[in-house]
């Protein structure tokens, strides 16, 4: 009765495998750490079943509303995460320094920035470490431009520089 | 020594972390209007949440008598379920808080709020807002 | 040592009580309300540990689950004025700078 | 230390009470309100009531702000400032006096000689403890010693459903209204939003399928922890409410198509009273359900016992977590397909 329409970026064939087998193995350790119970052979039974509906389910809302989502993420994922953290940690202290000056020395900026990448989750990466940094903001992502609202300009500097759209553009492209 | 080592280093995080909500906070009351504020709000959900959830991780620690009891595993003596949960907490705030950050900041530049400073410096090419309903 | 870390989370709460209340765009008063939320999952998980009792943790996983979908609501609402309309029937109006 | 942290938590209870009563902005108001939820589940749970503060959390940060959107999309978003007049304002005096003599009859804060410590109390833990081996005696006793209180609340919630389906009509989209051919396009155009959106599209579908997971978990470790039905139904409800809100009402029913949907809350409900059923059928009483555990031709023994209110209680927080999921969702389809233009 309520045939799915055949969506024109459905998961093919070949992505499927690949795609599947990480979420299942995502969910089975989730489930496995948050429930702590192994011996019992009756919670681990439901939650087979549970990871199998889920999957089933995320399936359907995938096939409904588009889904391909591009999971080309290299293994430079493991060097950018704590490249990002260090960023983040510095940030944090400048800001926090700025907040603390008496005289609060802001220079607000907005400044528009090329988004190279060529998924979506490789832009949103981009954008959501721009947002994580504080003192840079990412306020619209549109096409290939990425709107930022910085808090200083050194912190507007730092976007423009671009080293970390380069580190996102390699992770995202294994080579 | 190991001990006492690790001991003072969850001390600073934890009261590291707590610092850098407050000074958040204080930044959020003092920065002059609601996009400057956002840079403020990142503290707290950045390192603020991050260094706490840290300090936590730390003192349950990784111990591997993993299997079984699960379900009476006490805080203190190394409880490795908690320190994986706490990780899963901190990956899901570090992930979902620049989303709707973003959301929100996204949704005052199309209702058109402005800025409260004179004229801050716009590079961008379209600097056009949306008309505020 | 959590009860330092707790001091220091209930102050950034008060603070974060007071902004919300204050304003002045109703922007403000979300990103309040987005920071107090992540200031009471800390809360609770301090607490937890404060209190020796593990199974906080799950009730801060629910948070973060969950404040997310509160935030999305609200950011969605005040752009729009509505949570999900059919998309089909306001293609047009469904962004207001296309 | 505890008590310094409740009192400060309870002080801002009141300055937030104090701060949404004199809000005028209702959308503001609506955004306090889950502020408050938020800080009565922190308090709940330096109060022991995990539970209570789980089902507040799950209720309060996701679900019920984002009802109280719908609502004010139906509604306007201003109070309307209208004249004190005395009669209501008498009324709400009066009440709230009344609720505030009440109180006096309650016992003082944390006093170990209140109610909730007497011998009862200790007699139905110590025995939730021994005839259902299960850790979390909250959920044992919401299920069997008040088994009924149980049924009628998971019906409550069904006439509620009922009832804002009777007030607002049923959902605007018609099944028929999905037919293949007209979605082929649209959906080819919702590739081209996707653009637009793609940081809020990524995070949610990367997240649902573990908000969908963690309600389940819940579902099921009730027995353990912190949890149980009610719980798991709305963290499940607030995944497909994340999915409508991000990627739209339409897709949302047509991945959880209305009329499933409405079964399903009266299925829940069902299953719940179909167990009790069942017991008496088997010979027992109704919502006993030690009867399931019996095997034919053995005498009951204690093990038997145990393994019956197991599955009992299996049966009808899965029929709580349907109804409340069901329902919920339901609720959220009815009013964010009324949003003013």
């Amino acid at each position: 009765m309520y045939d799915l329409p055949p969506s024109p970026q459905s998961l093919s064939g070949k992505e499927t495998g690949p795609l599947l087998i990480a979420l299942v193995v995502t969910l089975s350790a989730l489930w496995l750490l948050w429930s702590g119970i192994y011996d019992n052979t009756l919670i681990l039974g439901l939650g087979a079943c549970s990871i199998a509906f889920v999957v089933w389910m995320t399936r359907r809302m995938h096939r409904v509303a588009e889904a391909k989502a591009g999971y080309t993420l290299g293994p430079r994922l493991i060097t950018y995460l704590p490249w990002l953290g260090w960023e983040i940690v510095k940030a944090n202290f400048q800001v926090a320094r700025i907040i603390l000056d008496p005289k609060l020395p802001i220079s607000p900026r907005l400044i528009r920035v090329p988004v190279p990448q060529q998924t979506d989750l490789g832009r949103v990466i981009y954008a959501n470490s721009i947002t994580l940094t504080p003192g840079t903001v990412s306020l619209d992502l549109r096409g290939d431009g990425l709107l930022v609202h910085a808090l200083t300009h050194e912190a507007a500097e730092g976007v423009l520089s671009g080293e970390m759209e380069r580190r996102v553009n390699r992770m995202e492209r294994p080579s | 020594m190991i001990d006492s080592l690790l001991h003072a280093l969850v001390w600073i995080l934890l009261v590291g972390g707590a610092a850098f909500c407050v000074i958040g906070a204080v930044g959020m009351l003092r920065l002059p209007d609601f996009y400057t504020r956002t840079h403020a709000a990142t503290l707290p959900d950045t390192l603020g949440a991050g260094m706490i959830l840290l300090g936590l991780m730390l003192q349950s620690g990784l111990n591997l008598p993993l299997l079984g009891e699960g379900a009476s595993l006490r805080i203190g003596d190394g409880n490795t379920l908690v320190t994986l949960k706490l990780l899963t907490l901190l990956l899901f705030l570090l992930a979902t808080g620049p989303a709707s950050t973003h959301a929100l900041v996204k949704a005052a530049y199309a209702r058109g709020i402005r800025w409260n400073q004179a004229s801050p410096q716009d590079d961008s090419s379209d600097s056009k807002h949306a008309d505020p309903d | 040592m959590y009860a330092a870390a707790l001091l220091g989370v209930l102050v950034t709460m008060v603070i974060e009580l007071i902004l919300a209340s204050r304003g002045p765009t109703v922007f403000d008063r979300i990103l309040a309300v987005n920071t107090f939320g992540t200031m009471t999952i800390l809360l609770i998980a301090l607490c937890g540990y404060h209190f020796g009792r593990p199974d906080f943790m799950d009730l801060a996983l629910i948070y973060a689950l969950l404040n997310f979908i509160g935030s999305v609501a609200v950011a969605k609402f005040s752009r729009f004025g509505n949570l999900a309309r059919d998309h089909r029937r306001h293609a047009s109006g469904e962004d207001p700078n296309p | 230390m505890q008590i310094p942290i409740e009192a400060i938590l309870f002080a801002l209870l009141i300055a937030m009470a104090i701060v949404i009563g004199r809000m005028r902005d209702l959308f503001a108001a609506a955004m306090l309100t889950g502020m408050f939820s938020l800080m009565s589940a922190g308090l709940f749970t330096l109060m022991d009531a995990v539970d209570v503060a789980f089902t507040e959390a799950a209720v309060g940060a996701g679900v019920s702000t984002v009802l109280l959107l719908g609502t004010l999309s139906v509604t306007r978003q201003q109070e309307r400032m209208r004249p004190t007049r005395p009669l209501p304002l008498m009324v709400v005096l009066f009440t709230g006096a009344a609720l505030l003599w009440g109180t006096l009859d309650m016992p003082a804060y944390g006093d170990p000689n209140a109610f909730a410590h007497n011998d009862i109390t200790r007699a139905f833990i110590q025995g939730t403890a021994e005839t259902f081996e299960i850790p979390n005696a909250v959920t044992a006793v919401l299920g069997s010693y008040r088994g009924y209180d149980t049924l009628g609340e998971t019906t409550v919630i069904f006439a509620a459903i009922v009832g804002v389906m009777a007030a607002l009509g049923r959902s605007h989209t018609q099944p028929g209204h999905h037919d293949p051919v007209e979605a082929g396009p649209d959906a080819a155009r919702s590739h081209m939003r996707m653009r637009d959106k793609a940081i809020l599209r990524v995070i949610a579908k990367a997240f649902i399928p573990f908000i969908l997971l963690f309600g389940l978990y819940v579902q099921f470790h009730g027995d353990f922890g912190p949890g149980g039905g009610f719980q798991a139904g709305v963290i499940v409800a607030a995944g497909f409410v994340l999915y409508g809100l991000i990627f739209g009402l339409d897709n949302a029913e047509r991945v959880a198509p209305p009329r499933i949907v409405e079964i399903g809350a009266a299925l829940g409900v069902l299953l719940f009273a179909g167990t009790g059923i069942v017991n008496m059928l088997q010979g027992g009483m109704f919502l006993d359900y030690s009867t399931l555990g019996a095997h034919a031709g053995e005498p009951m023994t204690k093990e038997h016992i145990t393994h019956g209110l197991h599955r009992g209680l299996l049966l009808i927080e899965g029929g709580v977590g349907i109804t409340v999921a069901c329902s919920i969702l339901m609720i959220f389809y009815q009013f964010s397909g009324r949003g003013r233009h």
